[in-house]
């Protein structure tokens, strides 16, 4: 049955993305469904880059005059509204990096290269972005250690029962992603975090899809580590974070070496600096941490109790729609089971090709493997269409997908 | 779109002429499209005179890539290795006839990238195909 | 002798920087001399990723969509514009980076990591920025290479008789920084690569302070790695950038791990994409790159030569009114042998103590070891005030800066 | 600025009261302002029953933090070691009686910091302090 509402004003919140404004060609309105690659942002985020840039723009931490104190400010409040937003005990929880794949690949190259080493095991899951899963291949060949992997059901559900059996070998980390970007599925962070710690491992969590749809509070998942990008929640490319709680991010050797990072340097050797500006080599990206703040803020107004009710409608929607047609695969669990994310085949049309035709009517989606291969190995297919949804979009944005994917039928049926 | 997708790409598609594999062959030469999976080979024979007298393509993509493969195996029949390596992306697109943005782009020419390795080594050609 | 008038039609360059607009306080101009810690922006640089944002923003290479294609093709665009800007052969010799100190630690752990280990030696000096020394010293204390440093004099120009003994020791790195951000002295670039190529090392420079600053040509110079950050040459901050000559590209090593960098993903390994994509995991700072793209077109349309001869101009004055001030200590050499760059000490006067005063008055300086704490313990003090220029400044900012000085002095004097 | 730079403070900069070192001394610290390279020791010297009996600062840095250094060595002379782990950065406002950016306020807190850590150990002051 089509909603006729869900819990968000969708016609409000859309005024702040002129993007969506948009025609794709003359007279094909843009209906754009492929926010899991990256959300569009509203035009608070742009108005505070730009009054950033046209007030307050100046190198940080190191200088005394006014512009560099007001970005100094303006750079760590950000910080503390991205602790705030994720439930970190203390804003030095939070480092900021430029993506999902760095705050990864950071983790791995500092409690990685102390705490890893032959014999070991890191336990992934088969659902793993590639984030999450080369730099722990890339780590392993050098440290050599073991990975091992929760396998996914035929539903795009993990196995809990191999889970536990998989503790018993006793691995030292876990990570596992929150929410998968090919089928949605939630994972029970919580759940999946006592087990661990249990088992004795440091657990760290792949928020990239979590963080931008649903309430994620790191202290309720008790996650030790917990990364995502700005650009897939309402923020500006170039910039992300990662949490970590404190004692383990002090007990890790920094990350890239550079300014800032640094408390004293001769020619002999350098120290370190505090937590989290030790792992903040270099000038940071500055104008794209208080556009990332803006958007928490964006994100905040809304609520995302409120985010998280109006994507499960629109994915319960968009699930019954998409089984109306004939042929069309869906991969992934029941609706409540997972976020606003549809991957799905069509028998002899290849995902690149529904995607384009898809494009003709104004309907972006993303095809490929997004960035998830394993996982479509074991499903079998090398690639899939995924439409993904976000506060933005409307009930009959569905429809639309739904029209377009009944042309590809016509062309490839 | 009715561009994109015009009658002849969708049955080369769907009815490819060009499709197996040779076994033997004298040239050989497979790879991906990374950005989306796609996986393609091509197999030829070349007579004493190094003019090619059987082709053949397998493997699995998108219409376009798959169409693009059929019809470029398809005219290289005939043709010695020195032309092969004459073929330029603009050839491909000419048997095609159509328009591509820079990711469809990648579809199409995968054909050409496979066949140009397999007559030439891979290093020499990338420079080339961009 | 007070020039009138420079090279560029500053008032003119100026109404493209709505921040020089800005009071410091009521009454207070700014008066903005802090740019070699980061530049300003002109409001061509923020409508490209206003704009970027409000039309055509989507994840990149993955995408088929419309969106995703215009993305692409801004993003390649810019890669492009920035390949021209320092004459690199192809756009695939330039690797997207967040600044200047990734791009010193990509070449470290990718080429550095396969290329150097005990017993080897890099070659670096005595003014390199923290981000050309600490990256070495980390993977020297790993591998157990050896670092040497060829000697800055009380001038603060590199001894080139000890740069050639040095290079006897068979160095396989050599790494210096084009221009220093202290002293403002210009290495002699194209000499020192050639004589490091001929001692059969392969060179890596800093041109985070070059390339904002004057005509720097990849081949001229024949550097093998060039580093470069965006913030300072008015592009925005989280964005910069790596030239590498492409078959040493080609040999390295990955960096980060994860999407975008791969072509292949099993559970049980990788294969990696071709350069640069190689080194650009995870989504890259898209709307920032274009950012850079619009930067490096404002820059040549005025002409790096032309900001050159206009900041030679303004370094020129600069150091003759500061030679005024009594008991002034400037460090470096003389003008034509620099960047527009003036680091100085005032007896009893605490280099933070003199940015605040000056900060008052409205001159927005610098104080502090200015990521080069090794050239400060040569030089024997513990910090410097710094003022540096650029393209939007006025020749009477300099009298802005003296007069500030002198109430300094009413101060501390 | 008259504000930050009021005689006060200049006058505590240019003819410190407490600079010094004591030898022996029962509790010593030293650290950085790792932003400006500013340094700075604390000594102390206690009573049997835990209270400052002298006190003496050495180092170098900004008007800020030798005249913050100056200020709060002075004030804790009598003091014991529980009070002065009750002092807040206020406290150190107070006897600047200036107000300070973020990164000045590093320079004015340097002292209390390297005090604070003389008399408890790093690790529990950092969190207090911020
Ligand atoms: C010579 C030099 N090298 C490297 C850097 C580091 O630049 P970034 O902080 O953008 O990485 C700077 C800037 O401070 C510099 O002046
Ligand atoms: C689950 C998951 N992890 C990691 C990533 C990588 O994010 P980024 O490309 O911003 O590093 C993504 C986004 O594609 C994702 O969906």
């Amino acid at each position: 049955m089509k909603p006729t509402t869900t819990v968000l004003d969708v016609a409000r919140i859309r005024e702040s993305f002129p993007i969506l404004q948009r025609e794709v060609s003359p007279g094909v309105p843009l209906v754009y469904l492929d926010s899991a690659a990256t959300s569009q942002r509203p035009v608070q985020v742009m108005q505070a880059i730009d009054e950033f840039y046209r007030k307050h723009n100046a190198n940080i931490h190191r200088g005394v005059h006014r512009l560099a104190e007001e970005a100094t400010e303006a750079y760590e409040a950000a910080r503390g509204r991205i602790a705030d937003f994720i439930g970190a005990a203390s804003p030095r929880e939070i480092v900021f990096v430029r993506n999902t794949t760095e705050a990864i690949n950071l983790v791995a190259r500092t409690w990685g290269e102390v705490n890893l080493g032959a014999g070991d095991v890191v336990l992934l899951t088969e659902m793993e972005h590639h984030s999450n899963l080369v730099p722990w291949q890339m780590l392993a060949a050098k440290l050599g250690f073991r990975l091992e992997f929760v396998p996914v059901d035929e539903q795009g559900l993990l196995d809990m029962d191999a889970y536990k059996e998989l503790l018993g070998h006793g691995p030292k980390l876990v990570g596992f992603t929150h929410m998968s970007n090919v089928t949605g599925t939630i994972n029970p962070a919580a759940e999946m975090t006592a087990m661990a710690h249990a088992a004795g491992a440091v657990v760290l969590v792949d928020g990239a899809q979590s963080v931008p749809h649903m309430p994620v509070d790191v202290q309720q998942i008790d996650a030790d580590f917990l990364a995502f990008s700005g650009h897939k929640m309402l923020g500006p490319t170039g910039v992300g974070a990662l949490y970590g709680r404190q004692e383990l991010l002090e007990a890790m050797p920094p990350f890239l070496g550079g300014g800032d990072m640094i408390k004293r340097v001769s020619l002999e050797g350098f120290s370190t600096n505090e937590v989290p500006y030790k792992f903040e080599a270099g000038t940071p990206a500055i104008a794209e941490a208080v556009g990332l703040g803006a958007a928490v803020d964006f994100l905040s107004e809304i609520g995302m109790a409120a985010v998280h009710a109006h994507e499960q409608v629109m994915i319960a929607y968009a699930l019954e729609r998409l089984e109306e047609v004939p042929g069309l695969r869906v991969f992934g669990p029941a609706p409540e089971l997972k976020g606003a994310v549809a991957s799905f085949t069509f028998p002899g049309a290849h995902p690149h090709d529904i995607a384009q035709i898809l494009d003709s009517v104004g309907v972006a989606v993303r095809a490929g493997h997004h960035c998830a291969m394993p996982l479509h190995q074991k499903f079998n297919i090398p690639a899939t269409t995924r439409a993904s949804f976000y506060i933005y979009n409307r009930i009959d944005e569905v429809d639309r997908l739904i029209e377009g994917l009944y042309k590809v039928r016509e062309y490839f049926g | 779109m009715d561009d994109l997708y015009r009658e002849q790409i969708i049955d080369h598609y769907k009815n490819p002429r060009m499709r197996g594999t040779l076994e033997p062959h004298d040239y050989s030469y497979s790879d991906d499209n990374p950005v989306c999976g796609d996986h393609l080979r091509i197999d030829l024979r070349v007579d004493e005179t190094g003019r090619i007298t059987e082709a053949a393509f397998d493997g699995e993509g998108c219409a376009i890539s798959q169409a693009s493969a059929d019809l470029l195996v398809e005219s290289v029949v005939g043709k010695t290795l020195e032309e092969v390596k004459q073929l330029s992306k603009d050839d491909v697109l000419e048997l095609l006839g159509i328009e591509l943005g820079p990711v469809r782009l990648k579809c199409a020419l995968l054909s050409l990238k496979v066949l140009k390795a397999g007559v030439y080594g891979l290093e020499e050609l990338e420079e080339e195909l961009v």
